[in-house]
């Protein structure tokens, strides 16, 4: 279907957009690139700023035919392009009154760039810069607040918040987490953890979508590169590093190249510059996740086990399951993460093959998301090899700049190779890397494995209609018919939809509850049907016979399931929250989520 | 304080069934919650965050918004001082200072024994008696800051 | 209470116009009237209609009748009692306590003088008398 | 037994200075000597109201109202009207309209009030439907809805010319017909009860005195625009009025004047409370929809219009109670009628909460287009202790503050907002020496700040910067410069907020800048306070006359600001100084004096 255009005037130009659009994109279509703080694609505006005014001409009243001015000002980001609207971007009034409200900002921010960890990328130094911000004409005022840094992974300074409410949008309607919120009202405003509790004791899931969506350096991750260093100047320490898939198209990005750009070798190049002794690449481990996974829905595919199985790679993902779906943690696989699998066998099997002890062992790991840092230490089995298996984890970003910091040429890198054995992989490894990558290797691992067939098929996933996120294949494992959902943002949906009675959290969980168990009830039927039930045994690769137990969170046999970890972990918060004398009735979901 | 461990009474637990699916309920519900503890206990507010199938972030976020819902438990005699226009003009403010001088807790606070919070409210609609000042529900007008002694020594004899 | 109907609705209004314009609502030969908004409870109005009762019950007269109402805006004389009376003007009066209530009934409603210095006037005509 | 006739003296602050005692004493001797003194009864009342004109004298039964009477005219007015039961002609307020009955109706002063919105607020129990019934209630229904259809409901409005009494002043007919125009399906009406202006009760007092009313306006709205859902947002301050409502559902309901077949017309309505919880910015449309819906009270941005994307996304008509208050009337008499009272651009009837240093304090209504001196002077019955005139400020937070000079601009939407403030709810502030600018600018702002949502930069942090310039030039340690820093956060303010709380919030800044910039420079220039508000810049002098040096005061200053020796005129040492009064309390000689 062709999308409807609209035609209005942009400064007295012409312009047609597609019906629906803001007058931002209106203005783009005009060449003007409106200037805003609290405006971002991914979200629903949230018009807080007051930064992107037009101004709008509207009919005179006096003179027919004649437009004027109207005094009131629009917000370009919220207000739709209608037909025959005429709009100004800019006259010397509105970029006063832009001038004014961003001097404003300033007076209330700390202003302390230069120790400021979003310095360069700082979207409110940016306008000020492009407004040539001198000095701030009204007194500085900033209200001191403690910083949270509750969580391994992202820590809250309240001081530079500039209350576009990004965090909360993304934490609420993107991830339905609802670990942000805006807290108190008026000048006393904060982005917060509800009932006064710090981030770790809220239903944080450590994702750090609100630290990549937070325009200013209010959210950010918690930068160990200090850790890394300090480790690299040990000569105690033999310093592996493993970089993960997503990585290697990321760090360009930071370098300046073109987005999606790989630099894979030149990666693996930096890293041997920056001093570590060892680099692995997670893509390995990442084949092992695939076997154990795929060995493991096998198993339960054949066998009848609890279906569908759920990856557990992405930590957010299981703490979000464990905080809001607990019922569901038995369908997660018990395979580890590609990256702890990768640490556990470095300070396991690589350390004994090459002699050296596991506790001199230090794992760096390069990730793209800041729940990998909570992951590291998150239970027991994080310390399968006895000591804590990933002792570091770098973001994106502080591999930048450690680099940079070094001072290393990252273009003119020569392409290297990572290190044997724990640097090669396969296909599925890499495709890890892309939103439902796991599912897609694995289904291919699942194939292979139940068919014996040397090559899967190509599988081609469709997004359900009316479903944002959710995609779902069919792979015909003849002749039964298995079906696969994966949601497309990292691990869930948003649920835009709203109706009366129901909150848009209620509506979205419950929604995607309803195509977990869809897809429960489409492969449940498959199972019976097939003829592959009992004759079909896994294939063990050689990969996963030894070092098996150390990447699963627990042995089959005697597994205490996620269920019961959770549980404990829930036990140890309560315990930790000191006003709560008595246990109350409420559901371990309920208490998960509340932090208590 | 606010420490001790409230529990859902009945009375809240079937108005919060009877609202459950009514649209736009939670402002309705966290009224009758306070109007049950006089203030929004955390216990309550998670307890309710459950029956109603809503984020406790929202909850908070919506309770910290409203002036009228509490978080803390207050004194038990609510000293509300109007700071209308009118009630500002002919001194209001005054008698807000002398209440606090003589109590010797501020705004939105509860004296140690418990007994009196202070609260400046917004207009109570008695702006011929101005300034007024309404202890529980008791109204006092056209008051002067000499009247404040008085006021407090009834209530506290009260106990 | 049945549902009305149109006829119903007419009916019901005909026959309580008729009460009101008598200004009587039960057979009663006076009445009193208190203003008990927000405003005229806050100066004292309820403590003036206990007042009203009490005075009336010790002193034997079934026929007058207390009634409430709304605000009617005169907040400087808060509060404030209309006394319709047979026979003799209607009269509001204004900054009435506990001593003037009992003023009223004596002086008024049994002696059919008015009380001295607390009269207010109507604040204006009656537009749903007004054809 | 009853009296003939009884002569009501005015016995207010006014008229009794116009020499009203004489006439009580005048009255009572020409009484006796026309032997009517046991038919006559003589009261000396409280103020009635019409002070320009007094002294007044009434005369019950017939209601007669004279003017300016002296003791001179006391004999003639017992010799005609009391005796010969003629009307004294010179003596009227208009003798040239005078008839031999001059009823107060007939007054123009009379008129200054026109009670629509008001009409049965103080006449009918408002816990009693059929004294609302009886008083024309629940008629406009019958006519909607067996007579008109829906669109000519609208256009009745329409025609009728009312606008939103919530502050803007949109046309209510426009409203309701851009609700009606979309497409059919679940609507809703909504009551804005919301009253939130610090001084401001009107609405309060109307669902309190006459909660009917509301209902039936509803059911109209809801008729006209295909909603059968209402909701009212009440205050939760307001408990009265939020039983009162409660009762009058449940008495409707009862009857079947809500609920499904409304008197066997096949229109089905309901409605339903919802209380605010303390914010004033609930009183903006979308911040209230949001809170009906049980969310933080924070605006979202307009367009889409309530009327074409309310409550949970559908078509919803936001009215506040002293518009809906007038529908059920407009229906009753006609358009026409309505669209006769008021002024060119603004019909009917605006109700204020007079209140601040105004003799008579309350709710008056009176036609558009009357003016503040009528008001204030007439309505209300002037100033205060013999206190000038300074200010009066309308539309509370968001409003202006009118001066003097515009003590005769008459009051519609355009001719305020033209001076510079705004109709708003209907707070209505009189002001008179004392009361500071700064002071009042400041108590604003105070306000604005604490109730703006904190959704929007120039409103969080610009309503806080000025309130902090108002400080400092309260404390005497403002500059020329900031006047103009203020200017240009005003600007911003008002073109960058979201919502009209934002938008509006400088407003008081604004205006007083604009009429009373001599006394920003005064605090700011000579560090001086005219009205003696602003604590910081009172001065505290010993008038070395008077002083005995008795040393009281120095023993009492507890900043050791005060020196001098025994019978020696002391001095105060302004930099000591921390304006605490107690020298000037304690001093027995009245030698010390602020300014």
């Amino acid at each position: 279907m062709a999308t409807e255009m609209i035609s209005l005037e942009v400064n007295g130009v012409a312009v047609s957009v597609p019906k629906g659009s803001n007058l931002l994109v209106a203005a783009k279509a005009a060449n003007v690139k409106i200037p805003t703080l609290c405006y971002h694609p991914d979200l629903k505006p949230g018009a807080s700023c007051g930064i992107c005014v037009v101004r709008q001409l509207v009919p005179s009243r006096t003179e027919p035919g004649k437009f004027v001015p109207s005094p009131k000002l629009l917000r370009a980001c919220c207000t739709e392009a209608m037909p025959g609207m005429k709009i100004v971007t800019h006259d010397p009034d509105i970029v006063q009154v832009r001038r004014t409200v961003l001097e404003l900002i300033l007076a209330n921010h700390p202003s302390d760039c230069l120790q400021c960890p979003r310095s360069g990328s700082c979207e409110l130094q940016a306008i000020a810069a492009d407004f040539g911000i001198r000095d701030i004409p009204f007194p500085k005022e900033v209200v001191h607040h403690e910083n949270d840094t509750s969580t391994p992974s992202i820590v809250l300074n309240p001081d530079k918040c500039i209350k576009c409410g990004r965090c909360a949008e993304v934490c609420q309607e993107m991830q339905n987490v609802w670990a942000l919120e805006f807290i108190g009202r008026g000048e006393k405003t904060v982005m917060a953890p509800a009932a006064g509790v710090k981030l770790a004791d809220s239903p944080c899931i450590k994702c750090g979508q609100c630290s990549a969506h937070c325009p200013v350096g209010a959210i950010y991750e918690n930068d160990e590169t200090k850790k890394v260093w300090a480790a690299l100047q040990d000569p105690e320490k033999t310093c592996l590093v493993q970089i993960a898939p997503a990585v290697r198209v990321a760090l360009g990005e930071a370098f300046g190249l073109e987005p999606g750009a790989l630099t894979t070798g030149k990666i693996y190049a930096a890293l041997r510059r920056l001093g570590f002794d060892r680099v692995f690449d997670t893509n390995f481990s990442a084949d092992v996740t695939i076997m154990e996974e795929g060995t493991e829905f096998v198993k339960r595919f054949t066998t009848g086990g609890k279906l569908p199985l759920i990856t557990s790679c992405c930590p957010a993902w299981t703490d979000w399951m464990e905080k809001y779906a607990p019922d569901f943690t038995e369908n997660f696989s018990t395979a580890k993460s590609p990256q702890q699998m990768l640490s556990a066998l470095a300070k396991s099997y690589w350390a004994e093959k090459n002699g050296v002890e596991a506790k001199k062992v230090h794992v760096t790991s390069i990730m793209p998301c800041t729940a990998k840092k909570y992951e590291i230490s998150r239970d027991e089995h994080m310390h399968a090899t006895g000591q804590q298996d990933t002792d570091v984890v770098l973001t994106t970003r502080e591999l930048a700049r450690m680099i940079k910091a070094a001072g290393i040429d990252f273009d003119s890198l020569p392409e290297e190779k990572a290190d044997d054995l724990l640097g090669v992989y396969t296909g599925a490894g890499t495709i890890f890397g892309v939103t439902g990558g796991v599912m897609e290797a694995a289904l291919r691992t699942a194939y292979c494995l139940i068919t014996k067939e040397a090559k899967p098929p190509a599988i081609d996933f469709k997004e359900v209609r009316g479903m944002d996120g959710i995609k779902t294949a069919t792979v015909d494992i003849s002749p039964s018919r298995t079906r696969w959902a994966t949601s497309r943002r990292c691990w869930t949906r948003s649920a835009r939809t709203s109706r009366p009675g129901r909150s848009r959290a209620t509506t979205s969980s419950r929604s995607w509850r309803a195509v977990a168990a869809a897809s429960a009830a489409v492969a449940s039927p498959a199972l019976r049907r097939t003829r592959f039930a009992r004759s079909a045994r896994p294939a063990c690769t050689p990969t996963t016979r030894s070092p098996s137990s150390a990447c699963r969170t627990s042995t089959p046999r005697s597994r205490p399931s996620t269920r019961t970890i959770s549980a404990s972990r829930g036990a140890r918060r309560r315990s930790s929250f000191s006003t709560r004398t008595t246990r109350s009735s409420t559901s371990t979901r309920s208490r998960k989520m509340h932090g208590v | 304080m606010s420490n001790e461990t409230e529990k859902m009474t009945p009375d809240l637990r079937a108005f919060i069934e009877e609202w459950k699916d009514k649209p736009g309920n939670l402002i309705m519900v966290l009224h009758k919650v306070q109007q049950t503890y006089g203030y929004i206990p955390r216990e309550i507010a998670i307890e309710t965050s459950e029956l109603l199938k809503v984020p406790l972030a929202k909850i908070y976020g919506v309770v910290t918004f409203y002036n009228f819902f509490k978080l803390q438990k207050a004194g038990k005699y609510i000293i509300q001082v109007c700071l209308g226009t009118a009630c500002y003009l002919r001194g209001g403010d005054d008698l807000i200072k002398e209440f606090e001088r003589q109590l010797g807790v501020g705004v939105n606070t509860t004296t140690s024994d418990g007994l009196f919070s202070i609260e400046a409210v917004r207009c109570l609609g008695c702006c011929g008696l101005a300034p007024v000042a309404v202890v529980n529900g008791d109204v006092h007008g056209k008051l002067e800051a000499k009247d404040v002694a008085g006021i407090i020594e009834k209530y506290r004899t009260l106990g | 209470m049945a549902k009305l109907t149109l006829d119903d609705l007419r009916k019901m209004r005909g026959e309580r116009q008729k009460a009101m314009e008598m200004r009587d609502n039960s057979n009663k030969d006076a009445q009193v009237i208190v203003g008990m908004g927000t405003c005229g409870i806050a100066a004292g109005a309820k403590e003036v209609f206990t007042t009203l009762i009490d005075t009336l019950t010790e002193k034997g007269l079934t026929n007058v009748l207390v009634r409430q109402t709304g605000c009617m805006g005169l907040c400087h004389a808060e509060p404030t009692v209309e006394v319709v009376v047979a026979d003799m003007p209607t009269v509001i009066y204004g900054h009435v306590d506990a001593a003037t209530a009992k003023e009223i009934v004596e002086k008024h409603v049994i002696g059919k003088a008015i009380v001295e210095a607390k009269i207010l006037e109507k604040p204006s005509v009656d537009i749903v008398k007004e054809k | 037994m009853a009296y003939q006739s009884y002569v009501l003296i005015c016995g207010g602050t006014a008229c009794c200075s116009g020499g009203a005692d004489n006439l009580v004493t005048e009255f009572a001797s020409c009484l006796e000597a026309a032997g009517l003194k046991d038919k006559v009864q003589v009261v000396k009342t409280g103020c009635l109201g019409f002070c320009e004109q007094g002294p007044i004298v009434k005369i019950l039964p017939q209601g007669t109202f004279y003017v300016q009477v002296k003791k001179d005219d006391v004999k003639d007015i017992v010799a005609e009207h009391l005796v010969k039961g003629r009307v004294v002609q010179r003596l009227c307020y208009d003798p040239e309209q005078a008839t031999d009955v001059v009823a107060e109706a007939n007054i123009p002063f009379y008129q200054k009030q026109y009670r629509i919105v008001l009409r049965n607020c103080g006449v009918i129990d408002p816990e009693k439907i059929e004294d609302y019934i009886a008083r024309d209630g629940y008629k406009a229904i019958e006519k909607v809805l067996f007579e008109m259809t829906p669109e000519q409901v609208v256009d009745e409005m329409l025609k009728s010319g009312l606008r939103g009494r919530g502050g803007a002043g949109f046309p209510t007919g426009m409203k309701w017909k851009f609700a009606q125009q979309q497409p059919k399906g679940q609507k809703y009406m909504v009551c804005n009860a919301d009253e939130g202006d610090p001084g401001a009760y009107m609405d309060r007092s109307t669902l309190e005195g006459d909660p009917h009313s509301i209902l039936e306006a509803m059911i109209i709205a809801g008729y006209a625009i295909g909603a059968t859902k209402g909701f009212i947002y009440i205050r939760a301050e307001y408990p009265l009025a939020i039983h009162r409502l409660q009762v009058a559902i449940s008495q409707a309901t009862e009857l079947g004047l809500l609920g499904k077949d409304i008197l066997g017309s096949g229109f089905d309505f309901e409605i339903e409370l919802r209380f605010g919880a303390g914010a004033f910015v609930c009183g903006e449309e979308t911040a209230l929809l949001q809170s009906i819906e049980g969310n933080r009270g924070m605006p979202r941005p307009r367009p889409p219009f309530p009327a074409v994307k309310g409550l949970w996304g559908r078509p919803t008509v936001i009215n506040n109670v002293e518009t809906l208050a007038n529908i059920p009337v407009i229906i009753n008499k006609g358009a026409d009628w309505f669209s006769k009272i008021g002024t060119a651009t603004t019909k009917g009837t605006k109700v204020f909460a007079l209140t601040g240093k105004v003799n008579n304090s309350g709710l008056i209504e009176v036609p558009m287009g009357t003016t503040l001196r009528e008001i204030i002077f007439d309505i209300g019955g002037g100033i205060r202790g013999g206190h000038q005139f300074k200010a009066a400020q309308t539309g509370g937070p968001s409003g202006g503050i009118i001066p003097p000079q515009f003590l005769d601009t008459p009051i519609d939407y355009e001719s305020l907002a033209k001076i510079g403030s705004i109709m708003g709810s209907g707070g209505l502030i009189v002001m008179d020496e004392t009361d500071c600018v700064v002071d009042i600018a400041k108590f604003y702002l105070d306000f604005t700040v604490d109730e703006s949502c904190g959704k929007c930069a120039p409103c969080r942090i610009g309503g806080r910067k000025l309130l902090n310039y108002l400080n400092k030039i309260s404390e005497g340690r403002g500059t020329e410069q900031d006047i103009a820093d203020m200017r240009s956060i005003c600007d911003a303010m008002n073109k960058a907020s979201l919502c009209g709380l934002g938008q509006t919030a400088s407003n008081p800044v604004r205006s007083t800048l604009q009429y009373f910039m001599d006394e920003y420079l005064e605090h700011i220039n000579d560090k001086k306070c005219r009205s003696g508000k602003c604590s910081k810049l009172i001065r505290y002098t010993i008038d070395a006359a008077k002083c005995k040096g008795c040393t009281m005061c120095a023993r009492k200053c507890p900043a050791g600001a005060i020196a001098g020796s025994v019978k020696v005129p002391h001095v105060i040492d302004p930099a000591k100084c921390i304006k605490c009064g107690a020298c000037e309390a304690t001093c027995k000689f009245g030698a010390i004096s602020h300014g």
